[in-house]
């Protein structure tokens, strides 16, 4: 009995702590600095075009084969008469969020840095019906370092 | 008036066949087991296991050495950085890459703050078994959630962190991960006693699992137990102590054995387990110094020589072994997985034959298995 | 007899404590060899320096003897299957290994044995320990390694009515991933 | 023939059809709060919150569960016996409601006082057991069949605790009306007297209600609900009404025998809304202590919870009641109750203590600093 | 205990008859409302006994091993000696010593049965 009367007292005393619930769509977590959502695609303001070149780096790299990325020559190159020093440049690119494990590899094998895994956007709130939606093309991957949604944290 | 006479076999009683699983509340994932119960008492027990297989080890022998790491989170689900150390581990012990120090020291921490929370998985998962209405899981998920929060900064992930790296880590931890995790311990301290106080003395926690499932010392090392599950038996079997990895040689802890090698032991083992990683964790910290985390030659893609290991490191459900065989190149030859839930889980039938319905739930409770790593 | 065998190579995996050991000489005289050579009498036994441990190739069909030989020597007892698994070496057929340790002793030791591609057939070791029952059913699923004698020879990991297709072989192959972007999303479509 | 509700003179029919029809307000109403109010409990226990979402704090998450399982498919296995699955419903929600008959919730309303109160109470309530078993033997599912089971030999072992502890008290009043019950402790509750058979109720109606530590016939990690597992819809949740129902009648019945209803402590010449305060109070602190136990405990096995009923609680009632008749016979003075109440507690919490820590050690824990190499 | 009028005892029972039947309105309006609202498909794998998603293997119903029948045994006695009590529980003080020591001896008769069954472990789940 003196157990039981243990167990009862304890969780008494849990009784009148505060309840560690957050009341989600109310209340959100803070998300730390670090975390990693989903992988997404930086863009370069100062020339105005995607970091990205098209390199199949990631897409060799990716365990799990979310990627697809196709490029294509820059048209803003300078020996086209433009001001990127990229002479060839990201066309489609595709991750199918649905499948990535958020590994960060494709992040590490990156030599342009312009893919990264450090949002704070929509990252953990992805819930769609149809898993094609999950599917993000360029422009969807683009937008939130576009729009200057994404706070930098880079690995190192 | 005659009896009408009646067949022989009418009042037989027959032993019916209770299929438990997969989809059954207290199975800890996809697990099935067909008990053959006469009354309430079992008389045989057929587990099925499998349902989880994914073919992890197929798929890291098709991938490089770096990307197997998200795999080795996802076989071992509640204890995924001493799923990682193992497998970096065997590749750095193939590559002979020597760790600097404060990866080693990092790593340590890591691995004991995760055998805390998969404890506390343990305790949560195994008050319900036994019936507490989720007041012991939320008690252990109150502090897994703050062990796993700590992770969440650290690694940038919440369960699959792919955070170790042969030859050290991916990066430096956070700036504050000394005070973080003192925070932390503090708060796990005042969570044990919750638990602690909600369970261990409770007179009908230990009227359902003193004495239940018992198994002898020999039974238990004949079936490959490994873990809590077989020192709760007396066997005074820990990796960390017997072949000590990583700095386990030079910091100063305990290692629980039981000596009735029942549920109860098992529990009270587990609990004592989370005691020593505070104090393993505790004595990393002060030992902690500022340096490397990785080697300063690294080689972009890891090659392995010719060669093969078997790393084994104490996780917290036991051994988790890693065979690796490499014929040179960049990926596996061979990876096998040693999982320590698998072989725990064979001992099931020993421990569960004659017993009540209820212990069953119990007893494979107390095996604490992650479906994911019986599977892999 | 300790655990001296594994010291060595235990060094490196310890990162920086000691500077690694340049490859040790081809002599086993420092290892648990000598003792385990004379368990092994009459077992054509051939030792190979591993990694951390020694590793002894065994005949396949002496392997339980001298499994049985190892667990009840005196100054052995590998009371305690580790592990037990397969490695496909395509043209050289399949090794059988066996991962072995004494719990009394502390002391490591891989067994293997090489089954040529036409004859997959080995003794069950579940004899000498019960853990190997059901190491041996995922690694006959796997490998398509028989096990002469194992008392419950069903599929463990493995739908009962596959066991035609052996998945861990290496001519098994990946199933294909399944596509929902690329060309599956109407790439083409678009034009270039 | 007429009879007086409100202050009104009305035929007899209409006064019990009226009466009865309050109650069945009064019930849906309570079981829809109980409910909201035992999640809102079990949650803080567990430094959760409880239902927020529906309605303010939560409040209607009842409602909108009633009515969600109203509207939920109503599901018939196809090996069932269509009979005894169809019926069982009934036969566990009939007798808990016929329970309501009695219950003395204030001097001065009530649907009926019997003068067999008690006894009816006890004879109505057990029938409830065989819907049980008929749920668990008609849905032709193992679990449900094993949870039957178990059902019948928890409810049939724990009735006699259950009857006896309440007879016990019923002999000091002399009555098993539960008005003069009531009236008979306006200063002393039975409590006081009778600490061990107010223990041996409360243990015997969280055993008959099915509440935890004895939820064993409808244990989750074990038999998946019990005999139930196979009900959905609105049929499940008759017999969710049920279980409220008889922790609610549970509580005002131990309210009334024990705790002195809605009399003690400041006597019977009470306002209706004083009454009504106490009445509430005392139940409500029963229920609470159900709640409590519910965060607190694991669960029995069976073996363990028919030992405890045959070997434990069935001697000591019998012993409380030879002393009880003593006692009155004799015309000893009350406190020798009062002692003989905690003596038999003292022993009752010893012998469960020795029976839970046999001979056997606490298993120690061997720490070694250096494992032997 | 005054002895009750006939109409008194049928107007004590009466909302005891009308309690049954409104009991069994209750549950019957219940079950109707929710024909009314609640789907119903005809799909044959929705009627499969729940067997944690396997096929069931063989009716549930069969000779189960009851290992209680010796506590139902026992029930049944024990709950006729309460029978017993209950009348004399309330009338003894008036009887007086005698009526008291009778009953010991009858409890104490049947505690010797319960003491017995004990002994031969009928009170064992098997």
């Amino acid at each position: 009995m003196r157990g039981i009367a243990k167990s009862l007292l304890t969780t008494l005393s849990t009784f009148t702590r505060r309840p560690v619930t957050r009341e989600y769509p109310d209340v959100h977590r803070p998300i730390p600095q670090r975390d990693r959502a989903f992988p997404l695609l930086l863009w370069d303001t100062e020339i105005d075009e995607p970091f990205c070149t098209g390199c199949h780096a990631c897409e060799r790299a990716c365990p799990v084969e979310c990627m697809t990325v196709l490029m294509k020559d820059n048209p803003n190159h300078t020996s086209q008469g433009g001001s990127s020093s990229r002479r060839k440049i990201i066309d489609k690119f595709w991750i199918d969020y649905a499948r990535c494990m958020r590994c960060n590899i494709c992040v590490e094998v990156c030599n342009f840095d312009a893919i990264a895994m450090n949002n704070t956007w929509q990252g953990h709130e992805l819930s769609v019906y149809d898993r094609s939606d999950l599917v993000m093309d360029l422009q969807q991957l683009l937008a939130q370092h576009r729009a200057g949604d994404i706070k930098e944290w880079v690995a190192q | 008036m005659a009896m009408p006479r009646l067949p022989d076999q009418e009042f037989e009683t027959q032993d019916i066949m209770i299929n438990m699983g997969p989809q059954h509340p207290s199975t800890h994932g996809v697990f099935r087991m067909v008990l053959t119960v006469d009354g309430e008492v079992v008389r045989d027990v057929v587990p099925y296991v499998g349902y989880m297989h994914r073919g992890a080890e197929k798929l890291c022998e098709t991938m490089d050495y770096r990307q197997g790491i998200g795999y080795m989170d996802r076989t071992e689900y509640l204890a995924n950085f001493n799923a990682e150390l193992s497998y970096v581990m065997a590749v750095e012990q193939l590559m002979d890459i020597q760790v600097p120090e404060r990866a080693q020291w990092i790593r340590m921490i890591l691995c004991e703050l995760n055998r805390i929370s998969s404890h506390f998985m343990f305790t949560g998962a195994f008050g319900t078994d036994v019936g507490v209405f989720g007041t012991a899981f939320t008690y252990s998920f109150i502090q897994r959630e703050i062990v796993q929060d700590l992770f969440e900064e650290i690694t940038g992930d919440r369960l699959m962190y792919a955070y170790f790296r042969p030859g050290g880590l991916a990066w430096e931890v956070t700036d504050n991960f000394v005070e973080r995790v003192r925070e932390v311990l503090t708060q796990v301290k005042q969570g044990l006693k919750d638990v602690d106080g909600l369970m261990t003395a409770n007179e009908i926690f230990i009227a359902r699992t003193r004495g239940v499932g018992t198994i002898s010392t020999e039974d238990a090392i004949d079936y490959g137990m490994s873990g809590p599950a077989l020192r709760a038996s007396g066997v005074d079997l820990d990796i960390r102590k017997t072949e000590p990895y990583l700095y386990y040689d030079q910091v100063d802890f305990d290692v629980p054995v039981g000596e009735h090698g029942d549920v109860y032991d098992r529990f009270l083992l587990r609990v004592e387990e989370i005691r020593q990683s505070i104090r393993i964790v505790e004595q990393c910290l002060e030992r902690l110094r500022p340096g490397p985390i990785l080697p300063e030659r690294m080689p972009r893609m890891l090659r392995t020589p010719p060669g093969e290991v078997y790393i084994r490191t104490e996780a917290p459900r036991g051994e988790y072994g890693i065979y690796l065989v490499s014929k040179g190149g960049n990926r596996p030859y061979r990876l096998k997985i040693r999982s320590a839930g698998l072989s725990n889980l064979q001992a099931l039938k020993e421990m569960t034959v004659g017993q009540y319905v209820a212990d069953a739930v119990v007893i494979l409770g107390s095996i604490d298995i992650v479906l994911c790593e019986v599977d892999r | 007899m300790t655990t001296d065998e594994t010291q060595p190579a235990r060094a490196t995996g310890r990162g920086g404590a000691q500077p690694a050991s340049p490859p040790p000489p081809p002599s086993f005289d420092d290892t648990i060899w000598p003792v385990v050579d004379r368990a092994l009498a009459g077992v054509t036994a051939t030792p190979e320096r591993g990694s951390l441990d020694l590793i002894v190739h065994v005949p396949r069909d002496e392997v339980v003897a001298a499994l049985r030989a190892l667990k009840r020597h005196a100054d052995l007892g590998f009371d305690y299957l580790r592990s037990l698994t397969a490695v496909d070496n395509e043209d050289e057929g399949i090794d059988v290994v066996y991962h072995l340790y004494s719990t009394a002793k502390r002391l490591n030791l891989t067994v293997k044995a090489t089954l040529p591609n036409n004859d997959l057939r080995i003794e069950t070791a579940t004899g000498v320990w019960r853990a190997a029952n059901w190491l041996e059913r995922e690694t006959a699923e796997m490998f398509g390694v028989t096990f002469a004698g194992h008392p419950d020879p069903r599929t463990l990991l493995l739908p009962e009515d596959m066991t035609d297709t052996f998945p861990l072989r290496k001519d098994h192959p990946l199933a294909e991933i399944e596509v929902l972007q690329g060309e599956g999303m109407g790439y083409t479509a678009e034009g270039q | 023939m007429n009879n007086e509700l409100f202050g009104f003179e009305i035929n007899v029919w209409f006064d019990a059809l009226a009466r009865v029809g309050i109650i069945v307000g009064f019930m849906t109403v309570t079981v829809m709060a109980l409910i909201y109010i035992e999640r809102k409990i079990l949650a803080r226990f567990q430094m959760r919150l409880g239902p927020t979402r529906t309605g303010p704090r939560g409040t209607l998450q009842s409602v909108a569960d009633a009515l969600k399982l109203v509207g939920k498919e109503d599901l018939r296995p196809r090996m069932a016996d269509p009979w005894t699955f169809e019926l069982a419903p009934y036969v566990v929600f009939v007798p808990i409601f016929l329970g309501f008959v009695i219950l003395p919730f204030l001097l001065d309303w009530h649907v009926r006082i019997l003068e067999l109160g008690l006894l009816y109470f006890v004879a109505v309530s057990s029938v409830n057991i065989v819907g049980w078993v008929m749920a668990g033997w008609g849905s032709d599912n193992r679990y449900a069949m094993i949870g039957g089971l178990r059902a019948a030999a928890q409810g049939i072992s724990y009735e006699l605790p259950l009857v006896l502890a309440l007879l016990a008290a019923a002999m000091l009043a002399g009555s098993l009306n539960l008005n003069t019950i009531v009236v008979a402790q306006a200063h002393i509750p039975y409590i006081v007297w009778q600490p061990l058979a107010f223990f041996i109720f409360f243990v015997a109606a969280l055993a008959e209600m099915n509440r935890p530590p004895f939820d064993i016939p409808v244990g989750e990690s074990e038999v998946v609900g019990g005999p139930f597992v196979e009900y959905s819809g609105i049929r499940w949740s008759m017999f969710f009404l049920a279980e409220y129902a008889a922790l609610f009648i549970l509580a005002l019945i131990g309210a009334s025998v024990f705790l002195g209803g809605w009399a003690w402590p400041l006597g019977e010449e009470l306002g209706r809304w004083w009454q009504l305060v106490l009445v509430s109070a005392k139940a409500g602190g029963l229920i609470f202590l159900v709640f409590w136990v519910r965060a607190s405990v694991p669960r029995l096995r069976i073996d363990q919870l028919m030992s405890y009923s045959w070997k434990v609680l069935l001697p000591l009632t019998f012993v409380q009641i030879v002393v009880n008749g003593a006692v009155l016979v004799y015309d000893w003075p009350d406190v020798v109750l009062l002692a003989t109440g905690v003596v038999g507690l003292g022993f009752l919490f010893w012998v469960t203590d020795r029976a839970v820590r046999r001979p056997r050690p606490r298993p120690a824990l061997v720490a070694q600093s250096e494992a032997a190499r | 205990m005054e002895p009750q009028s006939i109409d008194q005892l049928y107007s004590n029972y009466l909302p005891v008859l009308i309690a049954t039947i409104v009991g069994f309105v209750l549950v019957i309006s219940a079950l109707l409302g929710s024909r009314l609202l609640a789907p119903f498909s005809r799909e044959r794998e929705k009627a499969t006994t729940y067997e944690c998603g396997m096929l069931p293997i063989r009716r549930a119903s069969t000779n189960v091993g009851v290992r209680f029948y010796l506590y139902a045994i026992l029930f049944i006695i024990f709950d006729v000696e309460a029978v017993f009590i209950f009348p004399w529980a309330l009338s003894f003080v008036g009887v007086g010593a005698q009526a008291y020591w009778v009953m010991v001896a009858f409890i104490a008769i049947l505690g010797a049965g319960l003491g017995y069954a004990w002994k031969k472990g009928a009170l064992q789940w098997r």
